[in-house]
C-alpha cells in the first residue's frame, strides 16, 4: 500500500525518523560550551527564561566535568552515582528476562534514564518526597530502599509490602520518601504541589519533588500544578523527563511548536531549568539549584531532564515498530554510565577493570536478591497472596457492605 | 442552644475543627476573604489567618489535587467545590486519585480530605447549577458520601467527615441553605430558625456515618430519601393522610441498610426518591439493596421518584422537579397496588 | 465471509466508514502510526493519510474536547481513550459538553462523536487497567453506552455509533479482543476464528442500539449480561445444567426493556451480571427496572452477581473477577430459593 | 475581631486593596509609547514574547489614535464601533434592573469590556465561529442577532430559542457563529481548538476564537487549547479577558508569579499578544492580526485583553464585599466608550451632544424591544415555555425510557 500524504491544511507533526530511515539527530546541537550561567538560586523567575532553551551540562563526552555548575562531588558520592546507575540497570534487565518467563505481569525499564533517578535523588535530602513515575526506581536504589522489597512488589507475593494490590513498578515507599506511584499520568504533579503547601504551612524545609514523562505534560494536572506552585509559591521541584517518547509518540506530539518543555514554566513566573538529563552531574547541580531555591522560599522551578528512552515503553511494548532500531545508538548525548565512567577514569578513580568487576557484582547482586524475591512467590506459580487482602485497605474500616462482600468471597470459596 | 441555618452549621463546623486542629485547611474558589458564594466560608480567614483559609484557582481538578497532597501529609484540608456541577474536572483526582491512595499504596498512604459542594436544585440554576451527581460516587470504592437535610446534622456530619480517615464527599443541598423547603415553590420561604433542626448545639459532637435519621414512623410504607426530598416527603405523606415510616439516610456510602430493612421488612411498602436523574441514580442501588433484603416482605413493586433523565432544565425547573405532587403520585400508586 | 478477532471488526468498521465519509476521523493516544496498543486502528493512518488518523497528546481531556468541536463543526470523530481507567480527565468534556450540547442549544449545536475505549479485567492490569466503569455515563443524559461482546455486534453496534447524531461512548471488552473468554484463567485461550461470531461481513452493516441479544434460550432463568461476562454466563449456565434466557444487552442506554421483561415475565427469576464495582453499578439500575417492570412475575429475589467494592486488584485478579464460580453460587442460589 | 495574619511559610496572593482601602493603581503602568512592533503575521511565535509583557495601544488618553497597530478604521466602522458599545451597555442597564424586579434569574452585565467584544466581533469575518463567555454579548450585538431574542433568552419565555432550558446570557446563535455557551467555565477553549481543527482539514479558512475570563485560564482547558493548538497549527485566536477578577479573586490568584497572561502561551510556543482591552482599536488591530495569521496558516495567537470588570460578577454578586466601592473609577485604563468617543470628537466626527442623544436613542431601542420580549412571558409571571419542552432535544429522538418518563409527568399533570 502506498502511504497517503496528509492533504488538508491540518498539520500533524511527525517524528524524524521511522523504520526504516537512518537516524540522523546532527540537527540537534550539543552545546560544547557550557555558558549558562548559574544564577543566585533566589533569583527572579524569569531570569531563568533562557535557561529553559539552554542546555545546563557539566560532563563532556571526553570526561571532563567543567563550568558553573559542576557539583565537585567527592570521591564517595561519585562511587555511590556510578554503582546506583549500575545496579538499577543490573535491576532492570533481570526484571525484564523474568517477566519474558512469566515471572511477572508487566515490567519497566528505565535504561538510558538512570542519571535522572539517580542524581536527582543525591541532590534532595532524603526526606523530600518525591512523586514519581514508573521510570524512578533509581530514587529508591539511591536510597537504599530493599531491592528485594522491590522486586517482591513486581512479582506482587508474599513479600510484597503492597500485598499485591498493584501491578509491577507502582511502588509505594513512605519510609524512603516515595509517593505511592499512581497509574494514571500526571496526577500526582499536583499532589505533590498540596504536599509541598503542607510543608510551606507547618514552616518545615522539606520539598516535594514531582515527576513526569515529556509526553505527560499534556494532562491538566501539568497545568493545574505549574499554576498552583506558580501561586502559593510551593517548595517543590517540578521535572519533565524528557526521554523522547511517549510509547510511540514522539515528543514533538505533547510539545507542539514550543520550543521546550521547561519553557512551559516561564509563562507561570516559575524558574526553569533545562539539563542534559545524561549527565547525572548537571541532572545534580539543577536539582540542587532547585532545592535551595525551594527550602529558600524562592518557590518552585521547573526542570527538563533531555534523555532518552533506550528500550521499548514497556515489556509489553515494541519500539522498532515505530522508530528506527538504530536510534539508540545514534542519540547524540551517549549512555549516563559511560559519561560518568569516562569521567571517573579521567579523575583516575576507575578504571575498566574496575567497571567490568562491579558490572559482574551487581548482576549477581541483583540475580540473588532476586533469588530470594522470587522464592517468596511468583504469578508463574502461586504468587502467596492471600485472595482476601483484596478487601483491605478500601477503607481504615470496611462498612457493613463491604464485610457481607467479604462474607460472600467466603463462601463462594467452599 | 444556639439557632443556626445551615450555611451558619456548616461554618460552625469548620470554625470548630479550625479551632481544634491547626491541620485543619479550608480552600476553595472565593471561600478566603469573600466567605464563599454562599458565604459557607466567612469570617474564617479573618478568624483563624490567611493561610488557614484562602482562594483557590478556579480549577476543581487542581484543588482536589492539593488536597490530596496536603492530606497525605498529614494535614485535614477541606476543599470547597463551588457547585456539584463543576466537580468533575476533579472527577479523576477523587474517583482514582483520593479514593485509591490508601489501596494502592496498601495503607502506606491515606487522604483524609473533604470535599464540600452544594447539590441540587430549587434555585432557578438550571443545567449547571442544580446537579445531584452522588451516584457517580457511591460508585466509588474507597470513598464516603454523605449529604445532611437539616442543620443538626450538617454539622454533626460535616465534623464526622473532617474527622474520618478517609476521603469524605459532603454534599450540601442548597435550597435547604435558608430553610426546609416541602417542594412547592409558591409558599412563602421557611427559616430554620423556626425549626428545632435549627438548634444546633456549640462546640464539637459528630452525627456518625451509616446511621438513617427516622423523620416519621409509621407502618403504611417506607419513604427512603436524603437531602431536600426529605422535606418533600414528609409533607407529602401529611397531605396524603399516609402513616409513613420516613427515613433521612444522611449517609449513602456507607448506606444504614440494617434500618432501611427493618423498615420495609415492616411496611412492605417502599418508595425512593432523589432529585437526580433517574437512570442509574442512587435510587437504582437503594431499590436493588431493598429488593435483595425484603423481597419476601414487599407486597408492591418499589417506586422511584426522580428527576428526568433530562438535564435539569430553567425555565420548566418545577416541571423537572420531583415535587408534592410527584411525590404524592408515588404514595398513591405504592398505596394504592396490591 | 471474513473470519475476523473483535480488533480486526473494530478495525474494519472504522475503515469502512473511513472509506464512505470522509467526515470520520480518528485519533488518540498512539492511535497514529502505531496502530493504537490494542491495534485497533493499525493501518488506518496508511490507508487514509495522517490528516485521518493521528496520534493525539496524553490528554483526555484535551481528546474528547476536540472531539465536541469538530463534531459540532459537521466531522464525524472517532476518539479513543487508551484505557477507560483513563476517561476521567475526560469526563466533564463527555458529561457536562458532549452529553448536553444539544439540549444547552436546544439542537443549534450536536455533538455527533464517538468514544471508544478498552474496559474490564482478565489481562492482569491491575488497579488502572481493568475497570468498567459504564454505570457512571449510563447515569448521563444525553449519551449513549454500547458494549458489544463478540466481533459482529462490535462492528455493526461501531458503525452504528459513528452514524449516530448523538454522542456514544462504546466500550471494548478487552478481554475478548482475541476470543471470547468464559471465565476461567486456566484453559488454554479460544480464538475468534472457530467461533461463528467470528464470521463478520464485509463492507457496511450496522447492528441497532436498543436490541438485546439473545444468547441462549430457556425457561429456568433469565440471565442479564454485557461485554465480557456473556461468556462467563453462558459457560456457568450450562455447568449447572440450567435452562437459561440469555441476553447480551449490547445497548445499556438506550436500554432493551421490552426483551428484558418479555424473559423475566416468562422465567421469573433474574440474575445480572457485571465485572464492575457492585454499589451504583449498572446492575443497579437493571436490578430497579427489571423489579419495576416484572415484580408481579418474579419467584425469587434478584441476584446481582459483580466485581467486588474495591478497586480492582492485582495479584488478586481472579478473586475479584466475577468468574465461573460466583456465576454459578448466583444461578444455585436463585434457582434454589423458592 | 482583629485579623489574624499568615504565620505560616505559605505564600497567600492578595489583592493591593480591600474595602475600606483607598485604591492607588499607579504601580500599573500606563505606557505612554506605544512603541511594540507589529510583527509580519507568519513570524515565529517566540518573536511576538515581548508582545506578551508589553502592552498593544492605539488610542491615547487625549484621543488621538497612533502607531503601527492603528487599524485606520473607516468613519462607519468608527460610528458602528462606538453605537455597538453604546447598545451593549444600554442592554446590561435595562436586564440589570429588569432582573432586579424579578422578571429573569439572573444576569451578567459586561460594562467596561465592551470593547474586548466590539472590537473582536468587527476584526472577525462574521462566520468565523467565536466560542464566548457570558460577557461578550457585545459579539452578539455588533453581529446583528435579534436583541428581542437575546432578551427572550434571558426571559426563559415562548421568544427564547433555547425554549428556557438555559440560565440567561447563555445565548447560543450558530447563525451569528456564537458557539452555545457553557456554564461550565474553559470547557469551550479546546472545543474551539477542535473546530479550528475541523476548518484546516476541510481547507476552509475559516478560524475559531476562543474566549475565556482571566480567573478560568485555571481550568485543564486551558491548557488542553494551548497544546493542541500548539501541536495541529489549529487556525485559531485564544483570548483570555483579564478582567481583574473572578467573583471576588482577584487576578492574582490564577496569575501567581506569572507576568501576563499572554506569556501563558510562550511556552507553547504560540504568538503572543497582550492589548490594552479598554482601546477597541488596540483590540481590533490585535485580533486583525492573530486572524490573519491563523487564516494563513500561521498558527494560533493568545491574545490578553486588559480590561476592568466594573460591575459586579453578575446580579447575585455584590463587590463592595470584597473590592473598594470607587476602585472601577480610579481603574487607569478609563472607559472603552469614552475613549473611543473622545477619539471620534478629535477626528471631527462626533460630538457630546450626539453623544447624549445616541445615548438617549439606545436606551429608548433597547427599552421597546425589551418591552416587546418581556410581552412574551417573563419569570414574575408566566414564561409561556410548555414544561414538555424539557424532554426535547435530550437526543435526536427520545429513546423508550424518556417516552415512558414523558407519559409519566403528563400523568402528574392530570
Ligand atoms: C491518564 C493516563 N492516560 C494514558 C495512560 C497510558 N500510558 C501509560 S504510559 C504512557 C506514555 C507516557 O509517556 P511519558 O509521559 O513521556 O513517560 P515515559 O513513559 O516516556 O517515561 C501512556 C499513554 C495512562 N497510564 N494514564
Ligand atoms: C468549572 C466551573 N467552576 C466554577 C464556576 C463558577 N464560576 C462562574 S463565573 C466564575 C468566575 C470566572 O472568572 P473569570 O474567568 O475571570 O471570568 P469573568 O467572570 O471575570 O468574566 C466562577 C468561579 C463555573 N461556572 N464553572
Ligand atoms: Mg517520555
Ligand atoms: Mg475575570
Amino acid at each position: 500500500m502506498t502511504k497517503k500524504p496528509n492533504t488538508s491544511r491540518l498539520h500533524i507533526p511527525e517524528p524524524p525518523f521511522r523504520p526504516g530511515d537512518t537516524p540522523d539527530y546532527s540537527h540537534i546541537s550539543v552545546p560544547a560550551e557550557h555558558t549558562l550561567a548559574k544564577p543566585d538560586t533566589l533569583c527572579e523567575g524569569h531570569e531563568t527564561s533562557q535557561h529553559a532553551l539552554g542546555l545546563i551540562r557539566v560532563l563532556r563526552f571526553n570526561g571532563e566535568a567543567v563550568g558553573e555548575w559542576n557539583p565537585n562531588l567527592s570521591e564517595e558520592q561519585l562511587l555511590k552515582a556510578l554503582k546506583d546507575m549500575m545496579m538499577t540497570r543490573a535491576m532492570d534487565a533481570r526484571m525484564f528476562t523474568m517477566q519474558r518467563q512469566g515471572k511477572m505481569s508487566f515490567y519497566m525499564k528505565s535504561t538510558g534514564e538512570e542519571a535522572m533517578s539517580i542524581g536527582h535523588a543525591m541532590a534532595l535530602r532524603s526526606d523530600d518526597m518525591v512523586f514519581p513515575t514508573y521510570r524512578q526506581q533509581g530514587i529508591l536504589i539511591s536510597r537504599g530502599a530493599s531491592i528485594k522489597e522491590m522486586m517482591c512488589q513486581c512479582l506482587s507475593n508474599a513479600g510484597d509490602p503492597l500485598d499485591g494490590k498493584s501491578i509491577p513498578v507502582l511502588y509505594s515507599f513512605k519510609k524512603h520518601g516515595f509517593f505511592s506511584i499512581s497509574g494514571n499520568l500526571g496526577t500526582q504533579l499536583i499532589q505533590g504541589v498540596g504536599w509541598a503547601m503542607a510543608n510551606a504551612y507547618r514552616d518545615e524545609d522539606g520539598i516535594a519533588s514531582v515527576i513526569t514523562g515529556e509526553g505527560s505534560t499534556a494532562e491538566g494536572d501539568f497545568h493545574y500544578a505549574l499554576n498552583f506552585a506558580s501561586t502559593y509559591r510551593a517548595p517543590c521541584i517540578i521535572n519533565v523527563v524528557n526521554n523522547q517518547w511517549a510509547i510511540s509518540s514522539f515528543q514533538g506530539i505533547a510539545m507542539g511548536e514550543g520550543q521546550s518543555f521547561a519553557a512551559r514554566g516561564t509563562g507561570y513566573g516559575l524558574a526553569t531549568l533545562r539539563v542534559d538529563g545524561n549527565d547525572v552531574l548537571a541532572v545534580y547541580a539543577a536539582t540542587a539549584w532547585a532545592a535551595e531555591r525551594a527550602r529558600r522560599g524562592g518557590g518552585a522551578t521547573v526542570i527538563e531532564h533531555f534523555t532518552y528512552r533506550k528500550e521499548g515503553h514497556s515489556t509489553s511494548d515494541d519500539p522498532s515498530k515505530y522508530r528506527p532500531e538504530d536510534e539508540p545508538d545514534v542519540w547524540p548525548f551517549g549512555d549516563p554510565i559511560e559519561r560518568l565512567k569516562a569521567h571517573m577514569i579521567l579523575l583516575g578513580l576507575w578504571d575498566e577493570d574496575r567497571h567490568a568487576e562491579q558490572e559482574a557484582a551487581c548482576k549477581k547482586e541483583i540475580r540473588e536478591i532476586y533469588k530470594q524475591a522470587e522464592a517468596m512467590g511468583s504469578l508463574s506459580g502461586d504468587t502467596n497472596v492471600n485472595d482476601f487482602t483484596m478487601f483491605e485497605q478500601v477503607y481504615e474500616t470496611p462498612p457493613r457492605h463491604l464485610k457481607d462482600q467479604i462474607d460472600m468471597f467466603k463462601a463462594e470459596q467452599d | 442552644m444556639p439557632q443556626m441555618n445551615m450555611i451558619e452549621a456548616i461554618r460552625d463546623a469548620l470554625d470548630v475543627k479550625m479551632g481544634q486542629d491547626k491541620d485543619v485547611l479550608v480552600f476553595g474558589e472565593d471561600v478566603g476573604y469573600f466567605g464563599g458564594v454562599f458565604r459557607c466560608t466567612a469570617g474564617l480567614q479573618e478568624k483563624h489567618g490567611l493561610h488557614r483559609c484562602f482562594d483557590t484557582p478556579i480549577s476543581e481538578g487542581g484543588i482536589v489535587g492539593i488536597a490530596v497532597g496536603m492530606a497525605a501529609n498529614g494535614l485535614r484540608p477541606v476543599a470547597e467545590i463551588q457547585f456539584a456541577d463543576y466537580i468533575y474536572p476533579g472527577y479523576d483526582q477523587i474517583a482514582s486519585e483520593a479514593a485509591r491512595l490508601r489501596y494502592r499504596s496498601n495503607g502506606d498512604f491515606t487522604a483524609p480530605l473533604t470535599i464540600r459542594t452544594p447539590v441540587g436544585g430549587g434555585i432557578y440554576g438550571g443545567t449547571t447549577h442544580s446537579q445531584s451527581p452522588e451516584s457517580l460516587f457511591t460508585h466509588i470504592a474507597g470513598l464516603k458520601t454523605v449529604i445532611p437535610s437539616n442543620p443538626y446534622d450538617a454539622k454533626g456530619l460535616l465534623i464526622q467527615a473532617i474527622e474520618d480517615n478517609d476521603p469524605v464527599l459532603f454534599l450540601e443541598p442548597k435550597r435547604l441553605y435558608n430553610g426546609p423547603f416541602d417542594g412547592d415553590p409558591h409558599k412563602p420561604a421557611v427559616s430554620w430558625a423556626k425549626h428545632e433542626l435549627g438548634d444546633v448545639p456549640a462546640g464539637h459532637y459528630t452525627v456518625p456515618f451509616e446511621s438513617a435519621r427516622k423523620v416519621a414512623s409509621g407502618d403504611d410504607l417506607t419513604i427512603l430519601c436524603y437531602g431536600t426530598m426529605v422535606w418533600v416527603a414528609e409533607t407529602s405523606a401529611k397531605m396524603m393522610g399516609v402513616d409513613a415510616d420516613i427515613l433521612d439516610l444522611r449517609s449513602l456510602l456507607p448506606l444504614d441498610i440494617d434500618a432501611i430493612a427493618e423498615s420495609v421488612k415492616r411496611t412492605g411498602r417502599c418508595l425512593i426518591l432523589h432529585e437526580a436523574t433517574r437512570t442509574s441514580g442512587f435510587g437504582a442501588e437503594l431499590a436493588a439493596q431493598v429488593a435483595e433484603a425484603c423481597f419476601y416482605s414487599l407486597e408492591v413493586p418499589i417506586f422511584r421518584v426522580t428527576g428526568w433523565d433530562t438535564p435539569y432544565p430553567h425555565a420548566q425547573e418545577w416541571a423537572y422537579f420531583p415535587g408534592q405532587r410527584r411525590v404524592c403520585g408515588g404514595i398513591r400508586t405504592i398505596m394504592e397496588s396490591q
